[in-house]
């Protein structure tokens, strides 16, 4: 085991499975030479030649699209959207045809493929450098969705996805690529995709969170201790499949729970999650759930001001934790 | 500028076929599987105005341009990734009567989508039939994935995809053909033009007179053939297979036809079309035309071609009878095969 | 007042719009001599020419980009998409362009366009003509949706829509044209965007919904009275902005709810619906508030045995109210 | 195929300018905006370098296409439609100083978008600059629709619209020239070919050596200038105009560039290119170019040039000293245009 980035991870497992299975290949803008606008693909165009590694015109319904042809035809493509952003273009080729494939052959024709996506806020990447889309592809029966928190999961999370035989949508949260450090397991790692993992054990109140979010609950929640609140802290992990029975049971192990978010707050993964509550645990709620979320703005702005005024904080975060442990 | 039919060889007379390289019984294949498919093309419109199945489309018209150019191919080891209107490519590929009539029915043994789709919506991995969804002009990406992993793994496999001259207006059809050509994929880009995407003529869906003149900004060869003339259709594949297998890469064909019935079911063409336009056609119509050539290179015969009526009679006869008494699905085939784990 | 179905009505709405205001404009696929696939547009190419009625190339992202243009520059576009199933080439222009206009540029560029789509099942029209899009386009904040479910509300709303200085995602069930009649007033009738409309009082339960299952409540809600449960409905009829001093109203009266939509649950309308209600009626609850939706699979199939089995029912209605009656 | 620059007139010898109806003092205008938009550019680079903004995007090499073309236009009456790059057309089309360092600060002052968005993003509707987005591509169809409403309404506005030859692979921008060229839209779209898309190069994004040969494909015509010569930029853009301000319709204008930095401050551009690439082409910098061309012309004497460099100089530090004190936005303004209704 080793300390690494959680981009390292990414990396790594993108390497390893590119070294164990040579149907693998990456396809993206400037993944190749440049290794990626964020380094995820360093060195792979080096190792596995610019045929296993290509750089794709400027055009992602293509990047997807080709992905999709390729996968029926025995690949297993790994597309980079260079930014979450910019999935626009693709979302006929994600929705309509990759999470269809399975469903509408009956089973014949369904398609390993993952796409990767850097996400999230925090990095001054104004408007179109910085959005959420988890609810988005969250709402798409035939697609799986993952956000990887730590590194360790980031490189489990992506080799599962690598290997899993649909469509996976690997959402990367931007801000954690290099702030996030921690001990990566070497070699086959895998992580469940649909499993969700209890980061602090607590009893008083639960977060939900995922991404960047899950680090500042964290953070919330030492807070939170210090006062004498005991907080548990669930890292959802994978959007969907979601883990209903680990939402669950945190649920009626405290009584309470808060949901936090970056993306907008209405039709947020925030309100699936209280449905889900709401549906099976609603006879152990002391409180009503909360959810703390990017507010309902087109994006995130560029100056410095307003990109804080959108982000959650650890300490609007705390605060809002501190109305829910007193409800 | 694109290569028009005129300057493909037109050689061989009265025995073209052979000149290009077509045995006798290969000509007479295509003719019957064009008959084939005509024939049960016109069943479902009678089942459908009997009020027993929803919806039609079809694939009247266009039996030339499809049949030419997947006789061109190498059925389980070429690639078809085919639009709604192609019986034609389908029947080629190794769909059968049976199969055509038990997805129009939406039966639970449709080999296609056990009665998901919409008819004509073909798929099968085992015959290299590309599942098709209706949002047109995605396929063509698809087509070309087909084809960068076959070179990937270095098969000289080619793929065909279809499309209408409607869909060529989406954006997917310019980043196909973009893609295709910067690797140089064995794709060939089979446009049936018939004139028409529903209601809306071609003027309205471009500004040039042949779709195939779009080839020359991607680099790679466009040809306009007479989609009615199914040896030219074969033809100009034919010469495209040859040049994707060498690994030139990419051909555009444009087959100009017509369709000559109704977009669908569910569409009136008398609003947008004239009479006198549609009479026209149905005088180019390809199988009749076929059908004379063959009859004056003495390959069909009266006798051959009742025998050859007989049998593709039979054949829809008895696959409207094996549809029509097989089981629909049952309410919980519903939630099956949203993910690949659950088995078919 | 005179009685039409319901896209007799769209079709006055659009008549009587473009007769009113020469900068309003009709554009998408077989939109002109043929009137549309549907005949919304039946007539307008012959009144107003084909110039104020175009029928665009098979391209959505044209249809929607090119309206976005057109409206930045004056004019009010009528955009159709031909079925809201084939709206996904258009998405990136819709959410990353028309929905982002008026917030990137501060308020300078915002952008009065009507983006009209037949959605929804029940026709027998498979996957590819069946689906429901309310929530992914609801989540994107700069676009209103709206989901008329009376004859009297297309017309009203849909000339609300085209009046409306932002971008109007404007949503016609397909099973509802022909099927739904009703008076319909004369001339300048309007409908706010942002309100939803009581259309059954009741004491004991609330069921929520829109579209054609705002008419399969209502007859529910019958059967129900018959059993002597006194049954509200209420239509929400605009997703966004959602009317939640309705929603929450409703709820305080009945303290049971029950939403129903055909879009696929996992993400869908009816998990904000129910956060609105956690968030602010928690306290008025007296049992969980609960959904019936299309299930999570990609979408509807065509064989009717399928199709039956995707769409809730009347009788599934029912009977799930009675569950919660029964709380 | 497209018209290539060594075709366009190169008439006027030492005064080409005149002969292409540009007194000297258009000329010198021409001259004042490049050097402006580049003396922006490199300020923004060194308060980039000291950590005073987090973001440059640089339009350096590039002046000469985006400068040349946007004078063939009449600003106010036609409408241009920029990428992030075109700080030339922004200024010439009325953007000041001041307005570009408000934006690379993003101050609640910055008239395109109150510091909401990265800079470069252009946009103000009474300098009839539609706002810019980061989605590439996307913008060329909103040209079109521009171009729609000013025909629908018997203007004879023209709209050009700028994209990176990067773009150009989206479907949007097939969508856009097919729609443009069916309405005979009075649309120029200006591609700044600079080789790279981000570290892509051409080869890698298209298999044809001269983009402005898709145009065919439409129906309309190609053109191939030196973007490095602001004159043929200027002249190739103005018959353009004159073509569209006719009823013509659209045309398509490759200018062949540069792109002198790295593709932004984030960027390194020693990962994909050669510095012997960089230097080569640093030596056909715009600039310089014109300004010699100027000289002997006799039309910018060293005097003259000074006076320009000093003028610039002042305004950049005006500019930057303006921004820098001017004020953020306050937090509450988060909420605000999210629909219309609140007024700016
Ligand atoms: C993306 C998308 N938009 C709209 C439709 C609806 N539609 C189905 S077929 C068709 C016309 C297709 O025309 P063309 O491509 O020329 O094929 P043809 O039907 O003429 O063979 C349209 C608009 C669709 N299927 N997909
Ligand atoms: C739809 C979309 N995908 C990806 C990006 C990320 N991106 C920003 S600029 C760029 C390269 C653009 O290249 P080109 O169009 O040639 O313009 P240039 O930067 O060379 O002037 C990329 C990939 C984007 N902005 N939009
Ligand atoms: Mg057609
Ligand atoms: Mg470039």
């Amino acid at each position: 085991m080793a300390v690494k980035t959680l981009i390292e991870a990414i990396r790594d497992a993108m390497d390893e499975e590119m070294e164990r299975d040579p149907s693998v290949f990456v396809i993206g803008e400037d993944v190749g030479v440049r290794g990626g606008v964020f380094l995820a693909t360093d060195g792979l165009a080096n190792k596995y030649g610019e045929d296993r590694v290509i750089d794709s015109p400027l055009a992602e319904s293509s990047i997807v699209g080709v992905a999709i042809g390729a996968a029926a035809n025995g690949m297993r493509p790994i597309a980079e959207i260079q930014f979450a952003d910019f999935i626009g273009p693709a979302y006929n080729q994600i929705v309509q045809e990759a999470a269809r494939f399975c469903y509408r052959s009956a089973g014949d024709f369904c398609l390993p493929m993952v796409i990767r996506a850097p996400w999230g806020g925090g990095v001054h990447g104004a408007i179109y450098h910085s959005q959420s889309i988890e609810a988005t592809f969250g709402h798409v029966p035939g697609l799986k969705v993952v956000v990887p928190g730590t590194p360790a999961d980031a490189k489990g999370l992506l080799k599962a996805a690598i290997r899993d035989p649909d469509p996976v949508l690997f959402l990367e949260h931007k801000r954690t690529y290099r702030l996030i450090r921690g001990e990566v397991p070497d070699g086959d790692h895998l992580v469940a995709i649909g499993t969700a993992e209890v980061r602090r054990e607590g009893k008083d109140l639960s977060l939900i969170a995922y991404g960047l979010m899950l680090h500042y609950c964290l953070e919330a929640a030492e807070k939170l201790a210090g006062e004498g609140v005991s907080v548990e802290v669930l890292d959802l992990r994978s959007i969907k499949p979601m883990d209903d029975a680990a939402i669950l049971k945190t649920t009626r192990k405290t009584g309470k729970v808060l949901i936090v978010h970056e993306d907008n707050q209405f039709g947020g993964i925030a309100g699936e999650v209280m449905a889900i509550i709401m549906e099976s645990a609603f006879d152990a709620l002391d409180a009503p759930v909360m959810r703390l979320c990017g507010p309902d703005v087109p994006a995130m702005p560029y100056n410095h001001v307003l990109e804080a005024a959108f982000m959650p904080s650890v300490d609007r975060i705390a605060e809002k934790a501190r109305e829910l442990a007193a409800y | 500028m694109a290569t028009k039919t005129q300057e493909l060889t037109q050689k061989g007379g009265q025995h073209r076929h052979r000149a290009l390289g077509l045995s006798d019984e290969a000509a007479l294949r295509i003719y019957e599987v064009m008959r084939l498919a005509r024939a049960i093309d016109e069943r479902m419109w009678l089942i459908n105005r009997q009020g027993r199945a929803p919806f039609v489309i079809s694939c009247q018209g266009q039996e030339a341009a499809q049949v030419g150019s997947a006789a061109a191919l190498e059925p389980k080891k070429d690639w078809v990734v085919p639009y709604y209107r192609d019986a034609g490519v389908a029947l080629w590929f190794g769909m059968t009567a049976r199969d055509e009539m038990l997805q129009f029915l939406a039966r639970k043994e449709d080999p296609n989508s056990a009665g998901r789709q919409m008819p004509r919506h073909y798929g099968s991995r085992e015959r290299h039939i590309l599942t098709t969804g209706s949002p047109v002009g995605a396929q063509l990406l698809h087509a070309a994935g087909i084809a960068l992993a076959s070179k990937m793994r270095g098969e000289d496999a080619v793929t065909a995809t279809y499309f209408g001259e409607g869909s060529s207006s989406q954006g997917d059809a310019h980043e196909a053909m973009n893609f295709a050509a910067i690797h140089k994929l064995a794709v060939l880009f089979i446009c049936e033009n018939n004139g028409y995407a529903i209601s809306v003529p071609q003027n309205h869906q471009m500004a040039i007179k042949d779709l195939a003149d779009r080839a020359a900004g991607y680099g790679f060869p466009g040809v306009v053939v007479d989609g009615n003339d199914v040896l030219a259709v074969y033809e100009a594949a034919h010469e495209a297979v040859k040049r994707a297998r060498r690994g030139e890469g990419p051909t555009l064909i444009e087959a100009k036809t017509y369709r000559i019935t109704a977009h669908s079911s569910d569409d009136d063409d008398k609003r947008y079309r004239q009479a006198e336009e549609v009479a026209l056609w149905r005088e180019k119509e390809p199988i009749p035309r076929f059908a004379q050539y063959l009859r004056q290179a003495r390959v069909l015969s009266e006798e051959l071609d009742r025998e050859i009526s007989d049998r593709v009679n039979r054949e829809v006869d008895d696959a409207t009878d094996y549809a029509e008494s097989a089981p629909d699905p049952s309410p919980d085939d519903l939630l099956k095969h949203v993910y690949a784990q659950e088995s078919r």
